[in-house]
């Protein structure tokens, strides 16, 4: 059923549809009106779930982080500072290896002080061992949370949901609700390995040894290292398994097709420009706008940021001229990660072959800065006629 | 009301292994041992990092028998409330959860996440083993240690504040259960647990829990020295129900014998107070006095 | 992959003796018990026992005699400490002969 | 006006229900076969009372641009005082339409190349039987009068819906009260 309905509550109804059943939060802008809908529908017994209004991010993702330990599937949201917050324990569900999934609706971090939208806070996160999935519209955000629990629970790894504060958790659109029936033949209940329990006691995330060791039957286990080492590689195959769950996916719901990337007018393309969330679609009507002009572009969202499609971007981007990457992020000091990444990929796939495309990054809409659609088409336009310039260029920068 | 239990009728199963890496004499492997035979079976307990975390053992072998969750410093309370909320949607009404935090754990980085839960009324028991510092990562100063304490973080001058009063402040949450109780008292420790298990809402124990290596005395006179704070009336032991609060066990009896041990015995009994002067545990002895005083009229 | 092996992919421990080793090897003195002056053992009944109650390390059984497991006894004496009857004494572990050391 | 994509820009205060009227027309719109539609309001700091935006875009295609409505088709304000404190003809197209909730007469206002409409909603609504003050169900009657959008029938169904709850038929009331009072310009 297509409903007009803001991003937050598009969240929220994906939420829903997956039974989640332990749910934390604490208030953050622009998250908040999500997970107050959730409790809406705990209290109005739409929802069989636990809310736990929480006193902060951290214990926030403390509860997801037993819960899930326990056996239910959990779910909790915030942005910005809220992530930050929750840092170690962003880091302690991965290493514990739960399928939580968190919707991050994408904000400035402080300081100073401001709730609008860019990406730094879930970019910040890149590299504690989430999956991260970035979305374009309400549509997105609702699939994704779906197929995020799907993969989840399929590889142990927790997984982030991103999308832009505001711009997509706060503007309304029309988006199809799944059936609850179809959703319920998708993801099946959520069965871990091992809950907690007084039946099978086992105590959960010991200190462990830099070496292995031997275990109380006698069997060598491992240390520290083969653990992270296992998170790793399995993030990795985990991009297998997003493809497998996006077949899955679009069996059932007839929509959904490349699980890693979302390319606009790539085919011929002599540019193409790469972002993460809602700009991408922006950048489609300057990419229209272009085209009219004779130049040939494309755009290209990427939406698995972690683990990153390396293989599959070098191969959409073998030969292009150009790869133009706009970013809400950046790692001060250096450049835009997503275009370090990116550069990265393309060279471990495509150097010394002759096809390895021209990188420039383009740092836009930091702080919730409003992205003109004319500054895009100018910029991108700049960028097909030769490198700007070496370093990251500030969009709209009043300076 | 519960009769008391004796040592003859104490469980006898164990639920903690020989062997661990706690220190020798360690009192919080006593508190622990028989506070877990208190809980029973059919609990989870949540653990954050401790001197705890090194009892429990190092993966991949537990010392412990029962299903424990290992969390982050500051977030056991909120832990314990996530394992409540997933027995409560499992259907699953028959099994406690049971915290067990240090005094740093506690009183200092996890206070927020404590008051929190306390707040919301997440019913669980939460211990605070208060070995009165830091001592897992080599005897620093906590919220909680005493007054004149050297510490590894306050070597010369000993630390110049009060104690945090952490079952005050726990108090002030408006618990159905608040207990100090004393690794030297186990046997008041297991009747506090037993008694509060039904009760609802968040329960907190305050364990005074001797320390050989943080407190400077030889291993051996561990329950000695839990003793002398509890007979010089410098550590009460106590319990507090629905906001009624009652002295217990040796303290109780305090009272009714109207004679402290001079708190000179309990400081010198240990080398961490050696900095203390005659002048300093005067002006703590009448401290100790005034706040005994206060019971013993409350008991005319 | 997933949730089938999570265990072998977390630090998941399962309960055992001895996690810190043979801690008996720690021990600088030894508890000694003299039956004739334990409690229980006078009295051949089941008695006292406050030995086994503050033992930090569970190596004391709650039997007649109360045994002592010298394997993990990490010879802290408390027991010998809070005895009533003083019928525990540490003794220094050099006085026992490497024979004996090896028979524990 | 090119009804292929349309833009609305509202300008409310904080508390007004700025949001609710433009998600309502949205909804209307999307029934009536825009399959693009996005109702973007100002995002922020907004406090009850203060002055707020919404932005509404209407199109017969997905919409993929997301950004701040800068040359709007149509301006909806909901309060005559916000003229002072808003540049609410800024960017409007040449030709644009203005729904204004005022008491004052439709002559006094003077809006060089665009069309205007007024009403004085806030007495409207007090007709229809709503509290002092809510006016942003009877100011969808106003735009649907200078507009010819979408027809009063599935606005009055998309007031009734939103409102189920609340006052429903007033609601609606107001909504057509307005439609017969307003005065438009051509």
């Amino acid at each position: 059923m297509h409903i007009i309905e803001n991003g937050n509550v598009a969240a929220a109804l994906g939420v829903k549809l997956c039974h989640a059943n332990v749910i934390a939060a604490y208030p953050i802008t622009p998250q908040t009106p999500l997970t107050e809908k959730l409790s809406e529908y705990v209290e109005a017994g739409e929802m069989k779930a636990e809310y736990i209004p929480v006193e902060s991010e951290h214990s926030a993702l403390a509860v997801c982080i037993a819960a899930s330990s326990a056996g239910a599937r959990s779910f909790t949201a915030t942005s910005a500072n809220g992530l930050l917050y929750m840092h170690e324990q962003v880091q302690w569900a991965a290493g514990a290896r739960l399928p939580l999934v968190m919707c991050v609706v994408n904000r400035a971090v402080g300081a100073p002080w401001n709730v609008w939208n860019d990406q730094q806070d879930s970019i910040s996160q890149r590299d504690t061992g989430w999956i991260q999935m970035y979305c374009s519209d309400h549509q997105q955000i609702i699939d994704s949370v779906i197929k995020a629990y799907w993969l989840a629970e399929k590889v142990s790894i927790p997984i982030m949901v991103c999308y832009d504060g505001y711009i997509l958790s706060h503007t309304y659109m029309p988006f199809d609700v799944p059936d609850q029936e179809k959703v319920d033949k998708f993801l099946p209940p959520f069965r871990p390995d091992y809950a907690l329990s007084p039946e099978t006691p086992a105590n959960l995330n010991t200190v462990t040894l830099p070496d292995v060791r031997i275990d109380v039957k006698g069997e060598l286990a491992h240390g520290y290292m083969e653990i992270r080492y296992l998170l790793h590689e399995e993030m990795r195959t985990s991009l297998a398994v997003a493809a497998e769950g996006e077949k899955r996916f679009a069996d059932i719901f007839g929509r959904g097709g490349d699980p890693y990337l979302e390319p606009y007018l790539c085919d011929d393309a002599q540019y193409v420009a790469v972002g993460l969330g809602s700009i991408t679609y922006q950048l489609r009507v300057a990419v229209d706008t272009l085209r009219k002009e004779g130049i040939k572009v494309g755009v290209m969202g990427v939406r698995f940021y972690r683990p990153f499609p390396d293989e599959a971007i070098a191969s959409a981007l073998k030969g292009k001229k150009g790869v133009i990457v706009y970013e809400k992020a950046l790692s001060y000091g250096y450049e835009g990660a997503l275009a370090s990444d990116l550069k990265s990929a393309l060279y471990e796939y495509l150097a010394g072959t002759g096809k390895l495309p021209v990188v420039q990054n383009f740092v836009a809409g930091i702080g919730g800065r409003d992205i003109k659609t004319d500054d895009l088409i100018q910029t991108l336009r700049a960028a097909t006629k030769g490198r700007v310039s070496i370093q990251p260029v500030w969009i709209g920068l009043k300076l | 009301m519960q009769a008391k239990t004796t040592i003859l009728s104490l469980p006898t199963e164990e639920f903690v292994h020989p062997g661990t890496r706690a220190c020798t004499g360690c009192g919080l492997a006593i508190a622990y041992r028989v506070g877990l035979k208190a809980l029973g079976k059919d609990t989870i307990l949540v653990v954050p990092p401790s001197c705890l975390t090194v009892l429990q053992g190092l993966f991949p072998i537990a010392s412990t028998k029962l299903p424990c969750l290992n969390v982050t410093f500051a977030s056991t309370a909120a832990a314990a409330s996530g394992i409540l909320a997933t027995l409560k949607v499992q259907g699953k009404d028959n099994i406690q959860v049971a915290a067990w935090a240090g005094d740093g754990g506690t009183s200092d980085i996890g206070l927020q996440a404590l008051s929190g839960a306390a707040e919301r009324g997440e019913n669980f028991i939460y211990f605070c083993y208060d070995n009165e510092g830091y001592m897992n990562t080599g005897v620093q100063r906590s919220g909680t240690t005493p007054i004149g304490a050297v510490t590894a973080n306050t070597p010369f001058k000993g630390k110049l504040q009060q104690k945090k009063d952490v079952p005050a402040i726990m108090a002030a949450h408006n618990l159905s259960y608040v207990a100090a109780c004393s690794a030297a008292y186990p046997l008041d420790l297991f009747d506090k647990i037993k008694k509060c298990m039904d009760m609802p809402g968040t329960k907190y124990f305050h364990i005074h829990i001797p320390c050989p290596p943080g407190w400077g005395y030889d291993a051996r006179y561990g329950i000695k020295v839990g003793r002398l704070a509890v007979e010089t009336g410098y550590y009460d032991l106590y319990e507090i129900v629905n906001g009624e609060f009652k002295l217990t066990a040796a303290s109780e009896k305090l009272v009714e014998k109207r004679k402290l041990v001079p708190v000179r015995e309990y400081f010198r009994s240990q080398s961490r107070f050696k900095i203390l002067t005659d002048e300093q545990i005067a002006a703590i002895q009448s401290q100790i006095d005034s706040k005994w005083a206060k019971y013993y009229k409350k008991d005319e | 992959m997933g949730t089938r092996n999570y265990r072998r992919k977390t630090s998941h421990s399962e309960h055992g003796p001895g996690d810190g080793g043979r801690t008996g090897s720690w021990r600088v003195e030894r508890p000694v018990l003299n039956k004739s002056l334990c409690i229980p053992c006078k009295r051949n009944t089941e008695a006292c026992f406050i030995c086994w109650l503050f033992c930090p390390d569970v190596v004391i059984s709650r039997t007649i005699p109360p045994e002592i497991d010298l394997e993990y006894c990490k010879g802290c004496g408390i027991c010998a400490e809070e005895c009533p009857t003083k019928a525990i004494t540490m003794v220094d572990e050099a006085k026992f002969s490497e024979d004996d050391k090896d028979k524990e | 006006m090119n009804k292929e994509f349309i833009e609305i820009r509202w300008h409310g205060r904080g508390g007004q229900g700025a949001i609710t009227a433009a998600k309502i027309v949205a909804a209307a719109a999307f029934v009536s076969g825009y399959s693009g539609v996005v109702m973007a309001p100002s995002f922020g700091t907004e406090r009850r009372g203060a002055p707020v935006m919404t932005s509404l875009k209407l199109s017969r295609h997905k919409i993929y641009d997301l950004s701040p409505i800068e040359t709007p088709d149509i301006v909806v304000v909901l309060d005559h005082l916000l003229l002072a404190e808003a540049d609410v003809t800024s960017g409007l197209k040449q030709g644009g339409i203005i729904v204004l909730n005022t008491p004052k007469a439709f002559e006094s206002y003077k809006f060089k190349g665009y069309k205007l409409a007024t009403a004085d909603i806030t007495a409207i609504s007090v007709e229809a039987g709503l509290p002092h003050g809510m006016v942003n169900t009877g100011i969808i009657g106003s735009l649907e009068k200078a507009t010819k959008l979408l027809g009063m029938d599935i606005l009055i169904k998309g007031i009734e819906e939103e409102f189920q709850t609340r006052r429903p038929e007033k609601n609606s009331l107001a909504a057509k009260i307005a439609f017969e009072k307003t005065v438009a310009g051509g």
